[in-house]
Formats: C-alpha cells, structure tokens, sequence
C-alpha cells in the first residue's frame, strides 16, 4: 500500500462519520424522513473489505448502508442527497437511506429485508461464474440475519455451486435490541459455516488493517476457484439500531468500553505510530472531511426535488 | 369513559388479556426487552416475564410456525410481525398453514392463534416497507382478516381475535396509533366480521376501512360545510366482509365510493363494489368510485409518497364526481 | 401449422429462445436430470448441460433470489416453480424484491427474469397444493403475470417473457399441459398485455382465462345449441390487465360473465366487474356475474373437490341468469 | 422389550410394507388420486423411532406419512380409507395421503410443504414447555428438507429456546431426483447440527433395533432437558419419490443393493437368530397382516364418500 492509499481509507473513515453525524442532526430537523441506521462505530468493517475489491467486484449490503456506498466510490453528494430524497440522489429519491446504489461501480445496493439480499448475491456471483468473469462478491449482513431462512438458504447454494462469494457478517452484537446469544443457537458466527462445510474466519473490525488483510487474503481465494468462504468482523455500532432507538438492550457502560476502540482513532494511531502519517496531514484530512460532508448537506439541501412526472417512471422498463 | 390513543387500547387488549387467560402469550421481534418497536408492549416483559413476552430471533417462519404449533397444543400466542411487508418472508405460515390446517385435517387441528402485523405508508420507509397488502390475505378463506380504524374498535375486536379459536390476522395502521378516541374501561369484545356505520349521512356511501376512516371522515367533514352528508361505513374486517351496513347503507343513497390505502387493481374497492353491483344492483345511481393506491411501488421521497397515497382531496374528488354521476 | 400440445408449446419456446441466447438459462427443482416434474424441460439437461439447466436444492428463496441476482448481471434466467403453491415459501422475492428493484433503484437495475409456476386445482393434491392464487401477484404493480390458456399464446407469450426487460410471472395451468391447439411452426412473439377475442358472437360476453378458458368454450358451445351466442374474451395477462377487448365486447352484448379458477373474494372477477362498470356503465343490461371457486381450502376428495371448481354448469346457468337478469 | 414387543414391531413394519403395496395398485386403479409417496424400504426408521415414545411425546411429519400413521397407532382402515377420500378416512377424506392425522393419538401429521412442519414441531414443543410438561416432539423430515430456509429457522429457535424436540433427518438419499451431494453443501447431514451447537448423532435406517435404541437414549435425554438433538438415520426408498417417477436419476443396480438390505428382512433374520421369534410365528405375523391390509381396502372401498355437507364444514370453527 502507498501511502496515498493509507491516507484515502483514513479518509473514508473519518468522511462516513461525519457525513453521518450530519444526517442524525439532519434527521432530528425532520429533512430525513423514514429510518436512518447509522454505521457508526462500524467503518472499519466496510472499509477494510471495500478496500480489497477489484473495480470489477460486487457488492452488496443491507440497509445499513451509507458506509459501504461511500467505500465504493459513490460521492458524498448523491449519497446526502438520496438521504434527502433529493433529485440528485444516487436512487433519485426514491430509495432513501436503506436504498443506495450505484451499479456502475457494482455497489448493487441497500436492501432493507433483513436476509434477503443473501440469495440475489449468490445469483450476482452466479453471473461472474456463467460467463466464467473471474470476479467475487462481497455480501454483507448483521449478526441478526444470520438466523433467517434466507442466510441458509443462500449459503447453501453459494457451497453447491461453488460461487464465488465472500459472506461477511458484521457482528455488531445486536439486531436491533437482541443480543446474539438471545437470538442465534451459536454465539460465534464463524461457526455456522461448518454447516455448509465452508472455509472460515473471525477477525476484529475494529481494525481496518486486520479487515483489509484478511478480505484480500479471501478474495484472492475466491477469485481463484476456492468457492463461498465465511468471515464474521467482531464490531460494534456506537449509536441506536435506528434514530429513535430507546436503547433499552444495552448498558451505557457497554457502549463506552466499545467507544474507547474507535476504529478512526485505532487507525490514526496505527499510522503515527508507524510513521506512516503525521498527525497534521491527519488533522487536514479531518478537515477536508468535516468540509466535504458540510458540502455535502449544502448540495443536497439545495438540489430539487424529482418531479411529479417521476411517480410513474421505472416502474417498469417496458410500458 | 376515557380518550386514549390506539396503542393505548391495543395495548390494554393485550394485557387485560393476557392477566384474564394464562394460556395467552405474546412472541416476535423486540416485543420484550425493547418493549415493541411501535411501544405496544411497553413494560410487558416485566411484569408477565420472558415466558409469556418471547423475544425471537429475525425469522418470521419461525415466529408463525412456533405460533401455530403452540396453538395445535392449545395455548393462544399473539405472533407480531414487525410490520406487515415481513409476512412476504413468512406467506406460506400464513395462507397455506394457518388457514388450511382446520379444513385439511378435518377439523382436528384448531389454532387459536393471532398474527399482529403492522401496516401502512406514509412514513417514508420506501417500497419494500410501505404496503398496504390487506387484500391479498383476505383472499385466502380458513383465515379472518381484521383491521381496525378507531381505538374502541381495536381494543374490542383484538380481544375478540385472541378469544377465537380460529387464525386472526390484525393489521394496525402505523400512523393510526396516535390516534384517540373513546374507549369504555374494562373488559368488552366486539365481535369480528360485522361492518359498521361510523358516520351517519343521507347523500352518499363511502365505504372504507383502516387508516382511510380518518381520511374518509376528513373529507366528509369538509364536504358537509358544502351540504353534501356523506355516511362512512367501516368493514373493519375483510373476512369475513360484512356486506350488510353496506348495502342497507347503498340502499338508502344509491352512490358509493369505496376508500382503501393499498393498491387498487385487485383490491378491496373492486370486491365492495362487485358485491353492492350484485346485491343492489337496482339501487345504483351512478357508477361507484374507487379511491386507492397509485399503482406504483411506493417511492422514499415525501412528495412523491404522497402523491401516490389516497388523500382527503382524492376522496372528495370523487365523492363529487359520483354525486355529479 | 402443427397441432402441439401445451407441453410441447411450452418447452418448444423454452427450447428455441436458449438457443437463440445464450444469456438465457433454467434453474429450479428437478428442471434437470428429471427432465421437469411435468416433463417440460425433458431432454433439455442432455442437449444444454448443466450450466444452462440448473437443478437445485429445495430453496425457493434461493432459486428467485439467484434469478434475480443473475438477471441484474444481464443474464436471462428462467426460474420454476414446481408449482404456484410454493411461492408462499419465496413471496418476498416475487413481490418485494423483483416487482420493486427497477423502481426504488430508479431504474439502475434491470431484472428480466421469468417465474414459471405451475398452477390450478382439479387434481386431488389437497388444499396445501392446488391453488390459482392468480390474482394476489397481480396485486402488485412491477410485476407482470402472464396465465395463457392455449399452446399458440403459450408458445408466443413465453417467448415474449424471456425476452421481456422486467420481471414476469409466467402461471402455467397443470391440467392444461395435454391440450392441443395450432401453434405456427418457428419464431413468433404475442406481446404480454393483450387480451384477445378467442370466440367471437353477440349475445353476452365471458371474460376468463387459462384453464377457465377450456371450460368456458365448453359451456359456450353448450349454449350454441339453445341459440345462444357467446364472445369469449381472454385476458391472458393480469397485469398489465388489458380492458380494450373486454369492453369492446361488452358494449356490444351487454352483458357480462367472469369465470376464474381461484376464490371469487379479492379475485380477478371483482376487479374486470368493476372496470366494465367504472367503464362502459350506460352499457350494462344486467349485474355482471362472476364464477368462481367455493370459498374452501380445496379438499382432496375427488367429488367435493369437483364441487367447489368451476364446472360447465356453472358457467351456463350464470350466463342464463345474466340474460335472464 | 417382551417377546410381544419384538412381534408388534414386525407386525407394524409388515402391515405397513403390505398397506402401501395395496394402496399402489389402487392408485394403478386411479381409486386413490392426488399424490401417492410410498414408504416402503423406510419402514425400520418410523418403527424404531416411534415404538420409543411415550403416548405423551408428539409426532409430526412430511407427506411421507403413511408408516408413522400405523407406528402411532392409526388403524389400517382409517389409513386406507383416507387414501380413498372416504368420509371414514382419519382426515375424513379432505386430507389424502399426505395429511394423516389422529392428534387424539398425538399424531400431528403428514405435512406436504417441504420443511414446513419444522417450524410448527418447534410450537409443539414449545407448547409442553410453556405448561411445563415433559414430553418430546419427534420431527420427521427428509435430507431435502435441511436445505431449505425453515430447517435453520427452526433448528436454531429450537436451541436458543431449548425446546424438546428430536429432530430426526430420514436421509434417503434422494429429494426426489436430486442426490444429497447435488444439493446440500454437507453430504453428512449430521454435520448440519454443528451450526446450531446440537447434539447429533447418525444411525443405520434399515436396522429397526437401532434406531430404536438411537431414539431411546436420546429422547431420554431431552426429556429430560437436555434441548433439541439431531438424529440423522441412512435409509433408502426402494419405489420411487411418488407415483409415475421417471427414476431417470438413479440405476437399477443401485436400487437393487439397498434392497438387499431389506429392513424387514433384516429385522425378520435378527429376531430368528436371536431365538425371539420362529420362522412359524414370523409367517402367522406376515399373514395377519396381510387380511388387515385386505380388509382395509375392503372397509375403505365400502365405505361412504363424504356428504357434499363437508365442502363447507371446517372452514373455521366459528362460523
Ligand atoms: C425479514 C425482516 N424482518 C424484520 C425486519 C426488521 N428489522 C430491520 S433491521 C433488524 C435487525 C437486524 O439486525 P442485524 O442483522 O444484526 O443487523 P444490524 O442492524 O445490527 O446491522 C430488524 C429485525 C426486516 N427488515 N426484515
Ligand atoms: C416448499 C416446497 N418445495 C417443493 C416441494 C415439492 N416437493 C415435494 S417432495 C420433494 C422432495 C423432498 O425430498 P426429501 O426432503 O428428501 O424427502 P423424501 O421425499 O426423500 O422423503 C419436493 C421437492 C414442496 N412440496 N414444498
Ligand atoms: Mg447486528
Ligand atoms: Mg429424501
């Protein structure tokens, strides 16, 4: 890695979180409507493993999904306008915060039922295989969705046909206010992959560096033949499930002993200290993030609205 | 009697019940701990314990399939499904189980069991969340569909749902839970499957249920400072479908519009008016209207939800138009 | 032109189309080495290979999920549902997920996919596998739903589904796979969203389609011989639902039977009804009468289950009584 | 075991072998309609299993219901004469063959959903916790099953619940054309228990003593509070997956080899070796159960259609 490319996942990082913030105070003044699941606390995840991907790899996610867009090279301005519900927004207002996407740069969505995105990844990647294009997918998911139909379902199939699939469950020790030892049969993830006689791996998601190094060791993998592997990031999410969560699940103290292991504050150590960066170059990046998420808000507050005519458009290809 | 809101009075249904039969018990996603993610169950988990307020894991088919079980043994579990657009994960449990169990096996297998779902748009929760599928489920005969416009109705018609023997499916209308009205204290049931007039008028018969009564009654009100008294008939539950108010009201009027939220195309409005067109067809003035859904996935951005959702506008559009007919 | 099976329709434009592109493929439960559990895709495994004819594990979930995935790629994968009945095991990806991507993505992605499921009752497999729930899927606007009733639309509306940008759910009726009918030799598309005059007189207007469609031509010939003279119109489609035909047809009788397979409540009946009334209403002689299934999970004795389907009789005496009416 | 438990287990194997052997020659008549899935070649695993249960313990199964009706005690004549759809049938003729039941008998039934009647044995068992009863749930399904969503969904719920249920996996082989390896990622379907923490344990179908004793020591057990177990038992359907298959899917002499492995056969040698029973008596058995299985279709060709009444009966139980 140059040192350019250290220099842009710390950007990443710190624009997520303030692009994130500023759509919780955005959310509080009522120009975000519906859910908004922050990431935050969780940057890392999407980052370290978004930066291991090849252009030509797919990705796909849950609703929890404004990381990941950013990770995959979706502007801060089309993802604060779709927030917005804003013309200019990256699903033109339609889709909203569970619903970012940009197919050009393969990030194949936001989906907001808990699981159901698990089976369209294992036909993304059946696509790569039929036309034998050696790229991967890269799906991720909660700890929660591991117990649907829809997880087994998928990981089933992705083993049968061999698919090029990296399963990623970003254990954040909740779905909403269940814990996973109330809700899962095994409280490690990792371990459900010995039913589908898959290869797999933990590793701590409060470290981008870690996330990286491990995705890119499974990628290349999978690129090369080795069929569906499993890697569960241990991570935490510092804010409510949603705006609105009463928090009732989990104690204050939890959440500061997690809050003391910031990812962005781990990795600006992991940089100074490794002489990669300097602390000034990190503030400018600060700065330079704090100034692309205020741009952000200003773009979007000031894009238009889709217009009426935009109520029946894409319903359908073919009218 | 009292004003509460609806979840006040779903909320009363669940634990009057719940204290009254030890067999009730209530299961889903975040009923316990965190209290209902609409605050329904608030403070249940402590006071009836893990037992009988089930937290689950995320897996509807696991949710109906424990629920119907445990009714095949006798017990009478509240199912919630977190909003309705998550019974799609969970159909089969639904139409395919709760529904034809009775029937397929003779009437050995009984199933006292409630499906509470959370439905509705507006809210800006986007396509996937936003839906009003009620239709599509009373479509199915071996299951009773209820979905309740007013607080007195939810209170008396969910107790009604848990003391039956047979599979209730109770739609809550998500923006309606703030809604009042009178509630009598204590213990009453309104039996399911009875229409009902909610709004007396001689000009002409809106029929509708849910979330529409509210729009409906909106457009009513505007309409009679126009001197046009409209009666609103609610069907308060689509199976059975009460045809009876609805009829005696046409019958009295000759015009009708049917209001609901969801689709139009295979909706309750066609049913309604196909049954009033059958029953009453000698009564008819003018062609009935329907007020619905636009026919599009419901988009996130506001104006354009909007857009897309029945409005009072909408229904005294058409209340004019069918007037003008 | 050859006389064909339905069958035989079916797999030609199955056949044909795979080897026109090879973009299209077929996955689902037993399509391959068993050759299709109706014998549709036999032989089909052995001349395309297994890439291109995919069996799969009983997942429904993972079946359309992988159709959809592989459809947003650019691939055209035809999925099937061994039968209809167990959509309910995968709802969400038909309803909520295929019907609603292209729009809440605002078109960036594209899912031309088909859904083959087979469909209807009539052949004692009880009330869990012999539904025509036709009607809840075309509740749902991004959808397309195709149910043909004759090999020629069979062949040509396939055709035009596989070659069909968005999403198609493609109801094929288990007991009509034996029917034969002329069906031109080589390429030819009917465009999906067309209904068409398939008997042609002047008397009164039945509306149906898909196996109804057979039953209806019966009980129209039934009549022929008391000289009475009946149009009948197939809808083909349920959405897009193509009233162009029916109306037409009905301004000319007046008069109007519906005859569906599925249960009359929230069916297509009520919908078509309400559309004439909404559209031709200075054009209506009589109450429209609609013939449909018992309201009963459908049982498997072979009599009961005969009385609760349509049968010819049913169809004639409705159409006496509209002309009676 | 006494000597007239030894015999009433051959009995219900042999009673079973010849009720179906009829049943296929009436279905041959077109007598029975709809679906018809044999049992025959499977009859040791329902035998074995259910002759340890207590009358308290619940049983529930697939479609392939016909053995476990007789093991619960059905008699042949309500058996045969719901495969008829008469009015004297156990499901009164609205079931068929696949939607046996006598919940009297505790026999919850015959299911036709692939894994569909996972989640509902989890509410059965569900129901003896919540009033504190000690019995088991025995579930029945086939390897097809375990692929789908309702296998995990129920298996974990089970385990975060702890709830009483024997999850018993009848590995044929086959879910209808589809081998286990061309559909499962695991071909050891007990390897599938390793993903919800379960116990499991794996047994030889055609030996009835054996899967008796498989049953015996784990239903024990989770009587007594040890949660749900995973049984898997080998077996192999000697007919084919219902009336009129192809059996494109698999050879004769495959086929053949199973059937030399006859589980009544085997059962027969076992009880003459181990000086229990005599050829003699073993044949006295063969033949009553032959008459029983006449006379069943005698009483089920004899009996009365249901009234067109019915049609409308059950629909729900408050009309
Ligand atoms: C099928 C379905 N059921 C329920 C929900 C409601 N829901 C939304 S998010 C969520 C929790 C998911 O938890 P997890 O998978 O751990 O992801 P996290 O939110 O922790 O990122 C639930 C229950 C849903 N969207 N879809
Ligand atoms: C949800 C669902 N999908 C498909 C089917 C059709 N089907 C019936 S039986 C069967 C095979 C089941 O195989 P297995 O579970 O191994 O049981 P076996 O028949 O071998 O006893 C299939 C695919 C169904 N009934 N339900
Ligand atoms: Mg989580
Ligand atoms: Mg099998």
């Amino acid at each position: 890695m140059e040192k350019s490319d250290y220099l842009r996942l710390y950007h990443e990082m710190v624009l997520i979180r303030r692009l994130e913030e500023k759509s919780a105070e955005l959310y509080q003044q009522g120009k975000i409507g519906g859910f908004l699941h922050l990431y935050i606390g969780q940057e890392a995840v999407s980052t370290g493993l978004i930066s291991a991907r090849t252009p030509e790899d797919r990705v796909i996610t849950a609703y929890r999904d404004h990381g990941v867009a950013i990770n995959c090279g979706l502007s801060a301005n089309e993802v604060m306008a779709e927030l917005l519900g804003k013309a200019t927004g990256c699903s033109g207002g339609k889709g909203g915060s569970m619903h970012l996407a940009d197919v050009k740069k393969n990030f194949w969505g936001g989906h907001a039922i808990v699981g159901g995105h698990l089976p369209i990844a294992a036909g993304l990647a059946l696509g790569d295989v039929y036309r034998k294009d050696p790229n991967a997918t890269i799906c991720m998911f909660g700890d929660g969705a591991t117990n649907i139909g829809y997880f087994h379902e998928a990981l089933n199939i992705s083993k049968v046909w061999n698919l090029p699939v990296l399963w990623v469950c970003e254990n954040n020790q909740y779905g909403m206010g269940t814990s996973v030892d109330r809700a899962s049969a095994v409280s490690e993830i990792v371990q459900k992959a010995s039913g589908y006689g898959m290869q797999s791996r933990q590793v701590d998601g409060m470290d981008v560096m870690a996330v990286r190094q491990a995705a890119d060791e499974m990628l290349t993998q999978i690129r090369a033949g080795s069929g569906p592997m499993l890697l569960e990031v241990i991570t935490y999410r510092f804010r409510g499930h949603s705006m609105g969560d009463p928090e009732r699940y989990r104690k204050q103290e939890e959440v500061h002993k997690w809050q003391e292991n910031d990812p962005i504050g781990i990795y600006r150590k992991y940089l100074v200290e490794k002489g990669i960066a300097s602390e000034e170059e990190l503030d400018q990046t600060d700065d330079a993030a704090m100034q692309e998420a205020l741009a952000a808000v200003e773009f979007a507050e000031s894009s238009p609205e889709p217009g009426p005519e935009e109520l029946f458009r894409h319903i359908y290809v073919e009218e | 009697m009292a004003r509460i809101t609806m979840r006040e009075a779903i909320s009363q249904a669940l634990w009057e019940e719940m204290e009254r039969d030890p067999s009730v018990f209530i299961l889903g996603e975040e009923v316990g701990v965190w209290g209902g993610t609409y605050a329904v169950t608030k403070g249940f988990f402590d006071h009836f314990g893990p037992d009988r307020v089930k937290d689950t894991p995320i897996a509807e088919n696991a949710i109906l399939g424990a629920a119907i079980g445990s009714a095949l043994t006798g017990l009478r579990p509240i199912a919630e499904l977190m909003t309705i657009n998550f019974a799609f994960s969970a159909m089969d449990y639904i139409v395919n189980q709760a529904a034809k169990m009775h029937y397929m096996f003779n009437g050995q297998m009984v199933l006292p069991l409630v499906i509470r779902a959370v439905g509705g748009g507006g809210r800006q929760l986007g396509a996937t969340h936003s839906q009003t599928p009620d239709a599509i489920f009373a479509h199915f005969p071996g299951l009773k569909v209820v979905a309740p416009g007013t607080p007195v109705d939810a209170k008396g018609l969910l107790k009604a749902a848990i003391r039956s023997q047979d599979p209730v499916l109770f739609i809550e209308h998500a923006t309606l839970y703030q809604t009042r009205g009178e509630v009598p204290e204590g213990d009453f049931v309104i039996p399911i499957g009875k229409s009902t007039i909610q709004r007396p008028g001689k000009d002409i018969t809106l029929v509708t249920y849910s979330k529409m009564l509210e729009i409906s009654t909106k457009a009513a009100d505007a309409l009679s400072k126009e001197g046009i008294d409209v009666e609103i008939v609610d069907l308060r539950s689509l199976r059975p479908l009460d045809m009876g108010p609805v009829l005696e009201s046409f019958k009295k009027t000759n015009r009708a519009v049917i209001v609901e939220e969801g689709w139009q195309s295979y909706g309750v409005g066609s049913e309604v008016a196909t049954r009033i067109y059958e029953e009453a067809f000698d009564y008819v003035d003018a062609p009935i209207k329907r007020v619905a859904q636009k026919e599009v996935p419901l988009p996130y951005n506001r104006t354009l939800e909007q857009m897309a959702l029945p409005q009072v506008e909408d229904v005294i559009n058409a209340v004019k138009e069918v007037l003008n007919g």
